[in-house]
């Protein structure tokens, strides 16, 4: 089956339009890579709409921030991926392609809720959260410094002799773009060729600032070329061509050809994070073709294709609402961290109070 | 009416804006968005091709400010947390720090760093990075903690030939309220004796200004007068003020919201019992910060920083010696 | 006159081989300009082989680098920048730009020998010079760091309204294109559109690194396009392809065309020091077209195409040699600067000691 | 057969490469070129595949080194002077150093700066970053001063599972020998003190040691008996070391070459008095370099940094005190 796609640019080499999702023709495994994809961005909408709902409620501090518009995007990444093999280093806007690289829903609630139980055991929060053993690291704050540690990640791999067939990705905003961690990142995982997918999503802004006071090229898809990897543009707001474009990418990275950029292209459909209403995104933006909701486009391609049900569809609401709502549930009615009985060490060694010699106590939470 | 610390910011820098065409302000999402904290909000409409959002690339944007100075402009530059500094550090504390030393060219540039912890805002969106730039030579560092303070001291920090850190303190943004601007005002390098006292001094900056006074309240409830000292700069430090209250006092507590190595109260103790040792009646201490990053969860950022508690608890420790 | 050039590339838009030196075909002008370029190159490397004697001899603290085989590019930089008007920054191997956009040999015999009477006072030494209020700021060493600094040079015009016509351009090398300061920097003049030239001379190697183990793109000038600039490639050994393209880059900068990135391809033809012999650079680079020394090619163009004798040339060897020597000499005689003497202040603002208001005492040197 | 103090960091990178599989070197030029200071000559071609030419990237450089320690790797990289690591410092802190605390994966990365002045080297060749990073959670900074903890120590600092910040000092690297190596070496985190003495302490480090037994060995021929302690490491600090040797002799000078606010030298004073105030019979000291840029000429550069006349300067006013 060649699968209708909307339009996608693609920068050299060009992927064709209705490029098939796989690598095979084979109806049913494109079946069910795309209702797995649905499934991680219907379940990480329905998070993040409950997330809002706490924020506003005052139940969450500090900030929370929303991957809306972005997860047929995140998701499709997500589950191009293999746990527990490839590497994936979420970022802002990442919540359905953590999803889909397993990330259990508990992980979120537990750390946006600050229980002592989840991931960062209240030392960090939001989306500042992972499991660096697990392939997936933690972000930290400063845009584009997750693109050297992916590379880092693949590096130790090629090192160990266990390179082959695996891939590492992470996603970045076309804000992140302009860091020097971003460039530095990528041409070194370029010079060392290593098998890492890194994908813009040029949703239009980066908080309040528009791409025009962010960057000058046409498409930040060409960049690729300076940097001597593939490159790929995409319709962000069109699962099928997220697809399409994002799974080939991970294909070629995975073949040893190398760094693959993947831009792609939609709009932010929240706030910068909940504090903020976004009302500087101009109405012409929200109506537009990238203004459009990648879950309705989705829902729409599944029935229309006849990879799901309407009635399907319903029932997934239902059942992601109640997984959303026992990972809240659960999260809340969990002890805090208690600063009394808090390791306040940074170090995982103890050598400074007994002068030892170093007597490693890490142990991953 | 009344005016809050970010308010007094906002105001200065309009001031600045209004009487030095030298000055412009370069940022992430300062122009008409005015601001993750809203310091220069209007200022964009107010002051036409003066105000201009950045890409996010810190390091470019002192470098731009640095190139700008040199041109004989006054750039001020928002960074949006003061943790996203550590990308523009090279620019700053080597070429930045350095010019005048070197060239004989003074390079006014006002860095602005929205610094010190809140609840919620965890190990990335909460440092205090004053004792790391108060290390490197041609660099000025303020911690204004006073709504008046942080208007006067952002004008002079501007008028100014030599880089200056400006430290803020996010918790004093909406918290701190006055009813207005004091129009005298000490100068830079010079620190103000915020509350007498007689049985102990505490040096403090920024944010800790506010909690020592608490904490010298509740001791005044017993019977305790505790000189506060607020250093205003961190570098340079204004050392006769801090000998003269110790002199008066006898005691020393420096407190910092900074980790725990080195830093500012470091500086200030070193310094006090190297100049003044013999006015000392017992062991100068230190309060800062736990040695971990700042925890994101309110219940672990209380007790990682000095809290009045704290502060009361080794005072108390102290005046007992 | 259409100048004849070796070969060169272009990347979009293109600029065609043999275009004119100048935008007229003036041909006395283009004689003028070649003329002042090649004088510039031969005072560099008379200069700079004089800095190797005396660095060999032990009369030299500290490092010593040399910009051999780069003066063509170097100079004709120099040359087509206005001092007074314009901005440049140098890097490590701009000797000839430097002399060509009007320093003084002195300032370099004086900042080697570390005079006090020099720019730097002995604060600063050897290539770590500049006269910042003259248009030309003093490098700090890390690389590409000058970017964001000619960047904001320029900006400050434009908020002057005295951009007009004005050109601001620094050199970087091929090693320089990894940092992140450069990436920063090079985006953020792109948003900007100012009127900024920056030549990447490619010498194929970053001390001993290749380029193999520094980029991964075919050439470094397929980055403009990821920057939305102007992109040139040019045959740094050859004079007459350099001027032809290098002033077609200042002036598409001048005209205001935004960012001009020129990639010239060349040798470095000394060690990365001369602390260093080099001997890593293989002898197939050395005896390649890139190895050829620009200042043989120059002088026989010069010669060719009648813009200068084979006397005329041969006396101003002389006349450079001589003027060397007396750099050296006034440097060599001048005073060391006296620790006991030197202000320790790092502020021009004297406010430590006084408590005084902000007494600017500053006094460029 | 002797061994200089590079001599022992190559041959530790050596050792460390033959015996743990888990390492590798990271770093600019340090391949088939050996690395600018020859730190690693022969190593590219001695252990295939494990010794990298990286691009001029520091900041990517250490983000590789975290990714590939998480995955199990023990890099170590080299920066090609410590004065680079201002590109890397947003790595080095913010990413490796809050890594365990946040995750509890430890990130076991040793950065290898070279660091120091040395004549004609000017700003940005010269500088001694040791007390910025030590202000930072979650780094071990160590500052071997002798060839056999060069080599030790970066073997200790290999095993440890949390980043080390390794501050080499250029000056040392050929100018330091030893005949061999000692088998015997203390653990990290403990001070050693290098020569006894009864009248006065100085602490020092790196290169600053040798200068103070230079100092000491002058006043020795006056009568007095100076105690040299080598902190070794400046994070941890060996607090007990230091204070069991200003109990002794009742004076602390402390010395350092970085910069003067802050830094170590106010860190051991400031601890020193709050926890050993009782000890003291004179106001401890500091010396450091000056408040400038390091800089260039030999003859201003020799004045910038402390030098065993004005140690035995400082030493005799505090012995006179
Ligand atoms: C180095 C750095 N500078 C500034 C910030 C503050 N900041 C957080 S998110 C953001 C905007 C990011 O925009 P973009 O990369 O486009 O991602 P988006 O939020 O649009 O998904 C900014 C400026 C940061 N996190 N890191
Ligand atoms: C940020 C930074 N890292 C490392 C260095 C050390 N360093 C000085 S020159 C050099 C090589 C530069 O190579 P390239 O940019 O190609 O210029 P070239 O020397 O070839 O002219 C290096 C690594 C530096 N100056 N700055
Ligand atoms: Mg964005
Ligand atoms: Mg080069």
């Amino acid at each position: 089956m060649r699968l209708q796609s909307s339009p996608l640019n693609s920068y050299p080499p060009p992927v064709a339009q209705g490029h098939p999702i796989a690598t095979n023709d084979d109806v049913a495994a494109n079946r069910k890579f795309l209702r797995s994809v649905f499934h991680s961005m219907l379940r990480a909408r329905l998070l993040e709409n409950k997330l809002s709902s706490l924020y506003k409620a005052g139940k969450i501090v500090g900030g929370v921030y929303l991957g809306k518009g972005q997860e047929a995007v995140s998701a499709t990444l997500g589950t191009a991926l293999i746990p527990g093999q490839d590497f994936f280093a979420p970022l802002i806007r990442d919540q359905a392609g953590r999803t889909a690289f397993g990330e259990p829903l508990i992980d979120c609630t537990r750390t946006y809720l600050g229980s002592a139980s989840g991931p960062m055991r209240g030392r960090d929060g939001n989306i500042h959260r992972g499991r660096p053993t697990m392939g997936m690291p933690a972000m930290i704050s400063h845009l584009g410094a997750q693109v050297p540690v992916i590379a880092g990640m693949l590096f130790a791999k090629r090192l160990q002799g266990t390179l082959a067939g695996r891939v590492g990705a992470t996603c970045v905003g076309d804000g992140a773009t302009s860091t020097g961690a971003f460039h530095e990142g990528l041409n070194l995982a370029a010079v060392e060729k290593l098998p890492m997918v890194v994908i813009v999503a040029n949703n239009q802004f980066a908080y309040s600032t528009p791409n025009t006071r962010q960057f000058a090229c046409n498409d930040l898809v060409e960049k690729a070329r300076g940097y001597g990897i593939g490159g790929f543009a995409v319709d962000g707001t069109d699962l099928l061509a997220c697809a399409s474009v994002i799974t080939e990418a991970v294909r070629r990275a995975r073949e040893g050809r190398g760094p693959q950029l993947v831009v792609a292209h939609l709009l932010r459909l929240s706030g910068h994070g909940e504090h903020d209403d976004g009302s500087y995104v101009p109405r012409e933006n929200r109506e537009d073709h990238y203004g459009r909701d990648c879950i309705d486009i989705a829902t729409r391609q599944l029935i229309d294709h006849g990879i799901a049900t309407e009635e399907e569809i319903k029932s997934w609401h239902q059942q992601f609402a109640d997984e959303v709502q026992r990972a809240v549930a659960q999260a809340q009615q969990e002890a805090a961290p208690d600063p009394y009985h808090e390791d306040w060490s940074a170090l995982s060694s103890r050598i400074s109070a007994a002068h030892q010699s170093p007597n490693p106590t890490a142990q991953p939470s | 009416m009344s005016l809050t610390y970010i308010d007094a910011i906002r105001e200065a820098q309009e001031t600045l804006l209004r009487e030095d065409p030298r000055v412009f302000l370069y940022g992430q999402d300062i122009a008409t968005f005015g601001g993750a904290f809203k310091a220069t909000k209007g200022l964009a409409e107010a002051f036409p091709n003066r105000v201009f959002d950045s890409p996010i690339s810190e390091d470019a944007m002192v470098g731009l400010a640095v190139g700008a100075a040199i041109e004989g402009m006054r750039p001020i530059v928002e960074m949006q947390f003061a943790d996203f500094s550590s990308i523009a550090f090279n620019q700053i504390v080597n070429q930045a720090a350095t010019h005048f030393y070197r060239t004989g060219v003074p390079i006014p540039i006002t860095v602005r760093l929205p610094s010190g912890g809140t609840p919620g805002s965890g190990p990335f969106h909460s440092q205090s990075m004053e004792g790391i730039y108060a290390q490197y030579p041609g660099l000025v560092v303020l911690t204004p903690a006073s709504v008046s303070d942080a208007y006067h001291m952002l004008i002079d920090a501007v008028a100014l030939d030599d880089p200056v850190i400006f430290c803020e303190h996010k918790f004093l943004y909406r918290w701190l309220k006055a009813k207005s601007i004091q129009n005298d005002h000490l100068p830079i390098g010079q620190a103000r004796i915020v509350r007498p006292g007689k049985h102990a001094t505490v040096v403090a900056y920024s944010a800790m200004v506010h909690e020592a006074v608490r904490a010298a309240e509740r001791l005044h409830e017993d019977g305790w007068e505790i000189e506060v000292v607020d250093l205003r700069s961190v570098k340079p430090l204004d050392m006769d003020t801090v000998l003269a209250s110790v002199a008066r006092t006898g005691r020393l507590l420096a407190v910092g919201e900074a980790f725990p190595w080195g830093g500012v109260t470091a500086e200030v103790v070193a310094r006090t019992v190297s100049e003044g040792f013999h006015l000392l009646d017992a062991p100068p201490q230190r309060l800062n910060a736990r040695d971990t990053p700042v925890p994101y969860h309110p219940k672990l950022w209380a007790a990682h920083r000095p809290t009045p508690e704290s502060i009361q608890e080794a005072l108390r420790k102290l005046l007992n010696f």
